[in-house]
Order: structure tokens, then sequence, then C-alpha cells
């Protein structure tokens, strides 16, 4: 019933909306798929990757360079982004999954700030800092304005299926192996589970969709630049994962939403009072995003999205709902690794 | 527990802006503001009782629906020192005009919008501007990756957009279209103007200094390209290519010592330009060589403050603490009344771009896209720093520069250029010729 | 009763492992707290350490509160535990490792001091300026309990000391327990090896998937068959 | 280019040229020592990889500047900046980990990282709003503003004064962590805060000073550079924080000697890199990380982690 009333919703948005709003909406699908994709590595691996971005911009570059220097038709090159994703996060994973937590961390920052550079420097093949335009022509005639609602069907329909794939293969027997892998990988590794080998598979993945959100990127804002890859787009895809809820497979996407949404409400909001008051004239994004991401970390370990979920939960109880009120034992609560408990207290010289 | 906890973070939050609020109620910049402005208006004192008699009865006000002109820049960060005296200038314009009557009888109104420096962002919110804001017109930019994005943009969606800071000649030349136009001078313009005067000096061994982005490569490439063909026996011998915002010069100062060059042309602007100046003084740079450097206004001029070596060659926009001209001086001194500040370069630029785009629309009699574009080819206007044309072919204006060398001023409490050499813009501007070899080159 | 422990629960994460568990030690007594692997042995200490706060349930020492309050408030208090796996800083020499836990030497007379360890643990003192990763198994308990003492505790937490220990060293190591009994050191004791425990201690409570299951001293138990046979491996 | 390519080969055979870059790249070395040591420190003891580093050393400059600017009459006003600065960066660093971080460390570590992030843009943001976007400098101290002559070149007193002071500090750091109660107790509880604190250590307290202590480092490298005459803006910390990054992952997190080593290596290789191959002399650095994180992904004298 919801997803289907949330279905009715995104076919009549179009109509109701604003071109702006509708243009909006757009970049909410496209962050959407990035922030689940990458949620593959964090909430379902437990991996924080800070290479995200790279990946993402990987996807858009491939796009609008197969476009802008070859006569490839356009479907070539939509689905020639997600495999140049895929092939990017096969290298960049295979190197880096060989190292634990903050070292994975550091060394995905590495690389995707060493693609940053190449992106930018390499001005005769990428455009480097002047961007490289995805040109009107290039794209086929009714998905070509944006803001227009045949671009806005487009990218939602390849959304949708891009996320019910992903949805289908987290639960699958392969999504079941990787979270009971993120819960004990030395138990998993125990039982034969290959834990490399899988968690590559998942970051390949992740890459496959990523590329693809870029792509989708590229053709819904006309050009790529060298700051799709910027290590601070891959923190702002945490933030949005870790905002909606990381255990929750459409809790990235929520985050995604939210973040999108409240950007664009705290753009022009203060100008003219800190004009006034401070004499300049700015915005305040970094305080409200910043104080959302402090927020989140402090209050909300668990999301917007594992906030909503228990409260239903909660309400559901309380209304008595037909069968098994969570009466016995404590509430079914997070995964362990979000650390609620002493389960993350430190055992031993770790 | 957890309300403990959200009362603690509410009263960090809230103890930090306080901080801040309190930090610039005290006024970070408390000592010489008030000697400068004594400084300023009695200069200006004569031209002002001048433009007092000459001034005309108030005209009637504005009326009917406003003309709205989207204004974008990076407001914040590195641009900040540039940006937030372009939103001021464009302001005072504004209101000047209104004041006059507005424009075809009825106001003009901006909406201002921060870009983050960042093209993605810069799009979106151009979008906004031109869809729930209905702006008929696009102003601003600062960085050349912005203004190229937003550019496409225009050309697309058939909007004219009027680059008012943002350098970077391939905007104009090469990626140039009907909807684009700029009315700051760009880095040929600058570029050329200084190699002109350094043309008539001695140095001919140069090291090359730049950030490692489209424009410091434009820059350095426009100013060498110049000098070599002015003065033939210039040699580079090096060219070093360090990153945007970087804080530490001291490898690539020793490094430039060690080529022991007869000059060095740095196209670093902003922190970088200060940070490379300050860190190479007390290696003695300045006694073993001398620097050439794109432009210095007053963002620089200030930071660098007494520290400021003597014989640094540089082109300025906007030298006002020099101009004797009574557009430059009023300019200065209603900038000041208006805001209580000392005009940037940006005041200059983002001032200039409104009055460009007023003359426009009154000449073309509508506010009309293809109209404006039409009025806008070929039209000439006064600015506080003289007459400039917008050139028909490819949309670039050809304001003047003035290139000179550092001094430590005994009238104003920071260093100013000195033997200021003007140089016209439409003296060393891309001729047309180029302009075509450049986009056929695309 | 210098400790008090009443109707404790504990969890980990989300799995009850304490339930209700009770027991308290006079002053001067060696107790012993024996049950299998998982029983709750561990977590039980750990609780009264503070290590592992229980959720309900209340512990008192010296007739003071101390459930909730941080581990190292507890242990100034006087409470010191050597954890099962010893825990030694492996980077720290010997020294070092006790003078970490040095405490200012309390108004009583006694106090332990790195000289009258060394005294104790005979051991030690030439192996001090060793890393204390670099020591053997054997030398790494006699550590733990050095370094538990430097803290001038009542009550000593020993959580398993013999546990992967060669019987020559557990041997030595219960001989040196026994001194610190005599100098009147209240100890709880936990082991799954019976025969060490109760040649120990004067009481023992057997433990049971966080219960109590059999209270008595250390004569009963070595009598109660059935006890032994249900809830100790022998 | 060809050119500098021979300008190094004269360069190396210059023992002038050699002692002067190298003295060069020392100065850089010694600034990026005093940022990474913090960072380090921080994760040896707290394990949290604080993104938020470089607004400590952000927050250092502005505020040597505000007290530069404060106290402008008096005399020795830079001296009274550079030994307040760091105590008044201390100071916050202090304050934000007893309201924040505090409440996160049993949480995962992508948390932590969210916080720090978070952090970096609220102080953005507060500095901004304190000081405005134009860039600030201040003076370097009269005492110190002329320079020597090495090897016929003239070098700056204040590069001197900065290496001096920065050694000075890693070996009172050194002193402190080997040879006293504090640092003994600091070592213990980077190996196992839980024990630590079970032999009576007042844990929380310990890490609210390490914290406090990393942000001054922080704060002092902010105020060293202020006076170096690095402009002043709210832009300083995204600059610093990667290049502070690379050191420790080269030098190895959590290790103090580590990050002088990682130091080092980052600023002659840059400075001899860029008499070699300008065009590309910064991306050696990117290709000396990477090495290292695939050979010896704990860095040179760092320790592996366990999972």
């Amino acid at each position: 019933m919801p997803l289907l009333a949330g279905a009715g919703l995104l076919v009549a948005a179009p109509f109701v909306l604003s071109d702006f709003k509708v243009i909006l909406l757009g970049e909410i699908a496209i962050f959407a798929l990035l922030a689940v994709s990458y949620n593959l590595l964090l909430g379902y691996c437990g991996l924080v990757s800070f290479g995200h971005a790279a990946l993402f911009g990987i996807g858009g570059y491939t796009l609008a360079l197969i476009l802008a220097k070859t006569g490839t038709p356009f479907v070539v090159a939509l689905v020639s982004a997600p495999i140049m994703g895929a092939a990017a996060a096969l290298v960049m994973g295979f190197l880096a999954l060989r190292l634990a937590q903050i070292y994975f961390a550091l060394f995905t920052l590495a690389v995707g700030q060493v693609a940053w550079s190449v992106a930018n420097k390499w001005v005769s093949f990428t455009g480097g800092d002047d961007s490289l335009a995805v040109t009107a022509a290039s794209i086929p005639d009714p998905i070509s304005s944006p803001g227009s609602e045949s671009l806005y069907f487009f990218i939602v329909a390849i959304v949708a299926a891009a996320l019910l794939v992903l949805y289908l293969m987290v639960n699958s027997a392969f999504g079941y192996t990787l979270q009971a892998m993120r819960e004990s990988p030395t138990r998993a590794e125990f039982v034969g589970i290959p834990v490399r080998r899988y968690r590559l598979l998942a970051f390949v993945i992740s890459g496959l969709f990523a590329g693809l959100a870029g792509g989708l990127f590229a053709v819904h804002n006309h050009f790529v630049h060298p700051e799709m890859l910027f290590w601070l787009v891959s923190a702002q895809v945490l933030l949005m994962s870790l905002l909606g809820g990381v255990h929750l497979f459409w809790g990235p996407a929520l985050g995604a939403g939210l973040v999108v949404y409240l950007r664009d409400s705290v753009q022009g909001v203060f100008p003219e009072l800190t004009e006034k008051h401070l004499g300049q004239i700015l915005t305040l994004e970094g305080l409200t995003l910043g104080a959302v991401a402090l927020a989140v970390a402090i209050f909300l370990p668990l999301g917007v999205g594992g906030m909503l979920q228990r409260a239903v939960r909660l309400a559901a109880s309380r209304l008595g709902a037909r069968g098994r009120a969570s009466g016995e034992g404590p509430a079914p609560g997070p995964p362990a690794f979000l650390g609620t408990a002493a389960a993350e207290e430190p055992r031993g010289r770790r | 527990m957890a309300l403990k906890r959200c009362l603690m973070l509410f009263l960090m939050v809230l103890a930090l802006s306080l901080g801040a609020l309190s930090l610039t109620a005290c006024g970070g910049d408390p000592t010489p503001m008030v000697i400068e402005v004594e400084k300023v208006v009695e200069r200006t004192v004569e031209v002002e009782k001048e433009v007092v008699v000459v001034a005309t009865p108030t005209p009637a006000a504005p009326a009917g629906p406003p003309i709205k002109v989207g204004v974008l820049y990076g407001l914040s960060s590195i641009a900040a020192v540039y940006t937030q005296g372009a939103v001021k200038g464009h302001n005072l314009a504004v209101s000047e005009i209104n004041a006059a009557g507005g424009v075809l009888g009825r106001p003009m109104e901006l909406a201002v919008r921060e870009t983050h420096l960042s093209p993605t962002v810069a799009v979106r919110e151009t979008q906004s501007l031109v869809l729930e804001e209905e702006v008929d017109f696009l102003m601003g930019t600062i960085s050349s990756g912005v203004a190229q994005a937003v550019s496409e943009f225009a050309k697309e969606n058939r909007i004219i957009f009027i680059d008012s800071l943002a350098q970077s000649s391939t905007t104009t030349a090469n990626l140039g279209h009907r909807y684009v136009f700029r009315s700051a001078t760009d880095t040929v313009i600058s570029g050329r103007a200084v190699a002109t005067v350094m043309a008539e000096r001695p140095e001919t061994k140069y090291v090359t200094i730049g950030p490692d982005y489209a424009f410091g490569h434009d820059a350095v490439n426009d100013f060498m390209g110049k000098l070599q063909e002015l003065k033939p026996e210039v040699e580079v011998v090096a060219e070093l290519w360090p990153p945007m915002l970087n804080p530490d010069f001291t490898p690539f100062i020793t490094a430039i010592l060690e080529e022991k060059p007869d000059a060095v042309y740095a196209s670093m602007w902003g922190g970088d330009q200060i940070n490379f100046i300050k860190q190479a003084i007390p290696f003695g740079f300045f006694d073993q060589t001398t620097l050439v450097a794109y432009n210095m206004d007053l963002d620089i001029l200030k930071a660098v403050g007494a520290e400021m070596p003597e014989g640094i060659v540089a082109g300025s926009g906007f030298p006002w603490y020099s101009l004797d001209t009574p557009a430059a001086q009023k300019f200065t001194t209603d900038y000041f009344n208006a805001t209580g500040e000392q005009p940037m370069i940006g005041a200059l630029q983002g001032y200039t771009a409104t009055l460009v785009l007023a003359a426009a629309i009154e000449k073309a009699g509508t506010t009309e896209t293809e109209a404006v574009a039409d009025a806008l080819e070929d039209l000439t206007i006064d600015t506080p720093t003289g007459r400039i044309t917008i050139r028909a072919f490819d949309h670039q204006a050809d304001p003047m520069i003035w290139v000179g060398s550092s001094v430590q001023s005994e009238e104003l409490p920071f260093p100013i250029l000195t033997d200021l050499v003007p140089v016209s813009g439409s003296d060393v501007i891309l001729s047309i010729a180029e302009v075509e070899a450049r986009r056929a080159g695309q | 009763m210098i400790l008090e422990v009443d109707d404790i629960h504990s969890y980990y994460g989300l799995s009850h492992v304490l339930f209700g568990i009770s027991l308290s030690i006079a002053e001067g007594e060696v107790v012993a707290l024996l049950g299998r692997n998982g029983a709750g042995k561990t977590t039980t200490l750990r609780g009264i350490m503070g290590l592992t706060p229980p959720s309900q349930g209340s512990i008192t020492f010296q007739g003071d509160e101390i459930q909730g309050k941080p581990p190292h408030a507890i242990a100034r208090m006087g409470v010191a535990l050597v954890p099962e796996d010893r825990r030694i800083f492996p980077d720290l020499t010997v020294r070092e490792n006790l003078a970490v836990a040095e405490r200012k030497p309390r108004v009583m007379a006694g106090g332990w001091s790195v000289a009258r360890v060394y005294d104790l643990f005979s051991g030690l003192e030439k192996l001090d300026g060793r890393k204390g990763g670099h020591l053997s198994g054997g030398e790494q308990q006699m550590l733990a309990i050095a370094r538990a003492l430097m803290g001038n505790p009542r009550l000593l937490l020993l959580d398993e000391p013999a546990e992967g220990l060669a019987p020559l060293v557990v041997r030595r190591l219960a001989e040196q327990v026994r001194m610190l009994k005599e100098e009147g050191m209240t100890i709880l004791v936990t082991e799954q090896n019976l025969k060490f425990a109760l040649e120990l201690s004067d009481r023992a409570y057997v433990i049971e998937k966080g219960q109590v299951r059999f209270e008595g001293t250390a004569e009963e138990l070595a009598k109660n068959e059935e006890v032994r046979g249900a809830y100790l491996a022998l | 280019m060809l050119l500098s390519v021979s300008s190094f080969t004269s360069c190396l055979s210059d023992p002038g040229c050699v002692v002067f870059q190298l003295l060069g790249g020392l100065s850089m070395a010694m600034v990026l020592f005093l940022i990474a040591s913090g960072l380090s420190l921080i994760f040896g003891v707290l394990r949290i990889v604080n993104f938020a580093h470089g607004s400590m050393y952000m927050m250092g400059a502005f505020t040597a500047y505000w007290l530069v600017s404060r106290f402008a009459g008096t005399p020795g006003h830079f001296w009274i900046a550079l030994v307040l600065a760091p105590l008044v960066v201390a100071l916050i660093g202090g304050a934000v980990e007893v309201v924040l971080l505090r409440h996160i460390y049993r949480r995962s570590h992508f948390h932590q990282f969210l916080l720090t992030f978070g952090l970096i843009l609220i102080i953005a943001d507060v500095m901004r709003m304190s000081f405005g976007g134009e860039f600030k400098s201040i003076s370097r101290p009269d005492l110190l503003s002329g320079s020597v002559s090495v090897m016929g070149r003239p070098f700056p007193e204040y590069n001197f004064f900065l290496i001096v002071v920065a050694l000075a500090v890693a070996l009172g750091m050194w002193l402190v962590l080997q040879r006293t109660r504090l640092g003994r107790t600091i070592r213990a509880a980077a190996s196992d805060r839980e024990m630590t604190s079970a032999l009576g250590v007042n844990v929380p307290l310990l890490f609210t000073m390490v914290f406090a202590l990393g942000a001054g480092l922080g704060g002092l490298a902010g105020a060293l550079d202020a006076g170096r005459g690095v402009a002043i803006s709210p832009t300083m910390d995204v600059q610093i924080i990667l290049l502070a990054f690379i050191v420790v992952v080269v030098g190895g997190l959590g290790s103090f000697g580590g990050s002088l080593l990682g130091a080092l290596i980052i600023a002659e290789v840059t400075t001899f890199g860029i008499l070699l191959l300008p065009q590309f002399a910064l991306a050696f650095v990117f290709v000396i990380m990477a090495v290292v994180l695939l050979l010896r992904p704990w860095g040179l004298l760092g320790k592996p982690l366990e999972e």
C-alpha cells in the first residue's frame, strides 16, 4: 500500500510541482541511488569509503566523454557509465579491501583524490575546471531539457529499476551473507565464506550503481566537473546514509532527500539576516549541515528512518495491533555494529 | 539523558554563535578605518560639490513590475574578498538607477545567490533563479569553472548572462556565444597590459608560477605570449604550478631562487598571492629578483600591509587611491558612503556590470532577450574607470588596466601601486583574428 | 560484608547475560566463583568493576553503593581486577606497568610499593626493564596480580588466574595467592579448575546461565557430586 | 621540463644548494609534523580520526591574528599571541571533547567520521562569521624578521625559529610520553583504555586532556604558520587536513616518531620534486602514500590494527 501511494506521488509530482521542484526531485532521485549504492558498503559491509565520489564522477565523465568525443549513440554512453564505475570499483576495491577499517577509509580517500586530481589536471581530455559539457544536442530529444517531465520520468524510472535490483540483491542469500560477515568477519571466514571476495563483489556492485548515478547526473546537469570526484562529496553521501539510517534499505534514500531539500531551503534564507548583522552575505549552509551531522552522530545513531521505524512499531504495539506485541525481550533494535550498548565496548587490545 | 545532551549541544551552538557575533561586534579591524575615510573624503570634497551643483531634480519614482536580475557568486571562502564587494557594487548601482527613475521606468531588482564556487551548485541556483524567481537576466560569477557552467546554461536556455568578475579568457573567446557577455577585463587584457610594460624593461630570464587550473594557466600564457612577441629574447627557464589554496610556498621559493631569474611572473590570486609574497620576503627574494604579479588590488595590498616589498610590478583594474578623475572619485565616495568600506576591485566590477545591463535595456527599449542581446553588442558606456565598449564580435569589454610598482604609501595606511602606466583595454584585447583562431581550435 | 552483590542483570548489546546474580563476601575471605565457559563469571566481575555496568540490581562495597560508578572510581575505592587475559600493556616495561596502577599511598600502613610486590613476586624484579609484551604467560600473570596490588585494593578480583598456565606455574601462583590471603586480602576468584579454586577458597558459588545454582563452603562443594557434575567441567 | 632537470642536477652537485633546499624542506616538515603529531596522538589514544583537526590549525591562526590585533600596541604582542593561541585552541578542543566526542566513543567509526565532518563545516562557518572572508595576516616579530646567510643564501630567521620550536616540542613530547607519569598513563590508555580505567585512571579526563593537547598542537602549528606569513582565511582547514592525513598515513597513525618521519619525507620529497619535475612534484606525494599503503598499510612506523 505505502509503496503504491509513493509511486502515485512520484508520478503525480511533475504535474503538480513547479519546474524547479521537479529538477530538485530528479537530483534527489540520483542522490538516493548514489546513497543506497554507498550503503551496500557502509550498512551491509560496515566499510566507510571516501572514494565513492570518484566512482560517481567516473560514471559521469564516461558518459560525457563518450558523447563529446565520439559519435556513439546515447544509449551506449549511458550503459558505459555503470560499467566504468564497476571497473574502477574493481581496481579500487581490490587494493583497498586488504586493509582494515580506518586504513580502508584513508586508502579510498587517497585513491579518490588521485582520480580527482587527474580529472582536474588532464585539461586536454577532461576540460579540467572549465568542465565538460553534455550538450542538449547529444541527448535524445524528449529528455534533453532539464525540468521537463520526460527527463524526470526517465531518471525516476531508471533509479526505481536500479533500486529494485539492489533491493532484491540485498534480500537474497548474497545480502544475508554480507550482513553475517559484517557482524563477525572472522566467524564468517571460519565457516568458509570467502569474505574478501564477497566484499569485492559488493564493492563492484556498489561502483556499478554509483557509475549509473554519475551518468544520470551528467544527463541531468548537462555537464560534468571534477568536483563530482572530490572527497567532500563522499562525506556528504556518508551524511545522507547515516541521516536516513544505514540499517534500512531505503534509509539512505530518505537521507538523500532530506539533505538535498535542506540545502535548497537554507539557501537564500539567511543572506539578509547575515548582511544586516555581520556585514556579509552568507548562507549558513555549513552551519546547518554541520549541526545536522552532529545531531545524527550524537542523538540519532539509527537515523531518521530508524527513528520512524521505531515510532511506527511503538504505535503499532500501543494500538495492540494483532499478534506479536514487543512484550518479550528488548525491542528489535539495531544490528550490533551500530554499537548502541556495550556491543562495541572495547575489549582486549583493540 | 538525551534531553541533557540535547541541551548541551544547543548551548554549545548558541555559545559559538554568540562568540562569533560578539567578535564581529567588537569590530575585527578597529585601527585605520577612520583615517582612511577622512583622506578619501577630503580628496573628493571638491568633486562632490560639483556633483551637487549639477544634480538634477528628483525624477519620478519607477513603477510597474520590476526587472529582476539573478546574481550568482561564491560569497564565502577564498572568493569573499572579491564578491562581497561586488554584491555591494551591484546594490549601489541598482539604488542609483532606481533613484533616477529606474530602467524603462521600471525598478530594477536583484536576487543574490551563493554558488559555493561549485559549478553544480551554480547551475542549480541558476535554475532556481530562472524558474522560481523568474529573473530576466543573469550576472555575476567568480571562478572560471562556474562562469563556464553558467554560460553553458545561458546558451541552452537563451538567457543573457553578463560575466562581471570571472577572468578566464576562454568564456568569451574560445567558448563565446550569443548570450554571454563580459563587462570586466579578462586574463588577456590583464596579462598583456603587464606584458607591454615589462617589454620596456631589461629583464629577460623568467620563471613563471601560477595556480594549477584553467585561470592560472590562461593568465601565465596570455602574459608570456605577449611578452615574447614584443621581446623575443625573453626566455622562460622554469614553469611552476602549485595547487590552488597552497599554504606553504617555501619549496617553490627555494626552487625559484636556485634558477636565479631576472623576473618571476606570478598569476596567483587572493590568499595564494599573499602567502607567496609574505613567505618570500625573508628569503631575500625581492633583493634577488623582480616579482611581476597578474594583479594587485586592495585585497592583497592591505593583507600584506607594512611588509609589502617595494618594486613589485603588477596590474590593477581600479587604483582609486591614485585616480583623480571625477568619475572614479565620485564612485569611491558614493561607495564609501553607502557601505562604510573602501571599494575593492569587485565593487567596481559589480557596479559596472549593472550599469552595462541597464544601459542595454534602455537602448533596446524592452527586456526581450534578443533585443537586449543586440543592444549589448557594441554598447558603449561610461564607468568609473572610463569609457568601455562591449565588442560585438566576442562580447568582451575593454576596460582600462593600470600597471605600476608597489611602494609604501605616506598618506594611506596600506601600500599602493605607484608610477602607474595606464593601458587601454582596446590596445591589448584579443584581436578578432585571434578569437577566430581560438574558436577554430575548439 | 565487604562486598554485596544483589540481584544484578547484565546485557551485552542485546543478549541478556546475567539473570539476577547475588553474592556476598566478608572481609578477609577468599570466595570462588565457579561455572562453565559462558556461565557469566567474567561478566559478574566486570559488573563489580564497573566495566559492564549491570542494568539493574545493586552492588555495595564497604557499605557504599558502587553500581553505576565509573571503573576508575571503583578502583580508587579499593577494588582491583586481574582480568582473564591479563591485559598487560605490551609496550610498557614491567616497572611502567606497575607504575600506571600506583596510587598515592594511603594513610593505612603497609601499602604496596614496587619493592614490596617485587618481594612477593621474586621473578619480576629481574624483568624490571622488559616490555610487557615480551613476557611469558606465567610472568604476565604475576605482573597482572602485582599491578592490581599497586592500587592498594581491599578486594581483589581474580579472573581465571590459572588458565593456560603450566602446572608448575599454577602451583607457584597458588602459593602466592595464599600468601596474599594470609596478609588479610579479600579475594573473589573465578575458576573452571575446581581443584585450584577449592584449595584456596573458603566458600564457593556455582553459576550457570547467569544464575547462582549453588552456594556453600568449599568442603560442601567438594562433597556435592551432583552440583559438580551438572554445572562444572571437570 | 628538461631545463628543470638540469637545474636539479646542478643543485645536487652544489652542496650550498642542497643544504639550502634541505633547510627549506625542513621548515615545511616541522609545521606538518606539529599538525600530524596532534592528529596522530588523538588517534593513538582516543581511536578517533579527527577530520576536524585542520580546523584546530585554522583556529590557531585566527586566534593568533585576533590576539595580535587586540594587543597591537603592547610590546611583544606576537609572543603573547604565540603562547596564548595554542592554549585557547586546547581549551576549545577540550570543550569539544566533553560536549560532543565523549558521547560517541562507543558508536561505530562512521559516526565518528560524521561528527568530525560536521565540526569542519560548523567551525569554518563560525570563523567566517567572526572574521569575514577577507584574508588576514600578521607580521613576523621584529626580533625574527631578518635572515641569516646559509652557504651564501639568505634564509629566514623565522624559519629557523620555527624549526627549533618544533624540534623542542618534539623532544618535550617525547620526554613527557617516555619519562613522566602522564606519559605512561597515556601510553597505557592507548593500548588498553578499559584496563587503564580499571586500574584507577580517570580515563574520560585523560581523553579530554589528550584531545586538548592534540588540538593545542594543531593550534600551535596554526599560530606559527600565521607568523610565517600564511594568509589566514576560513579555507585553511581543508588545505591542510589532506596533507596531514598523508603525513600520518606514511608515518603511521598513532605513532609519534612516525609523524616526524612522515613529515620529513613528504616535505623533502616535495622540495626536491619541484626541482626535478615541477609539473608532477605534488603527484610524488600521492605516489609515496599509495606505495606505503600498499606495502605497509599501517605506515612506516605504525602498528597493524586488529580488525
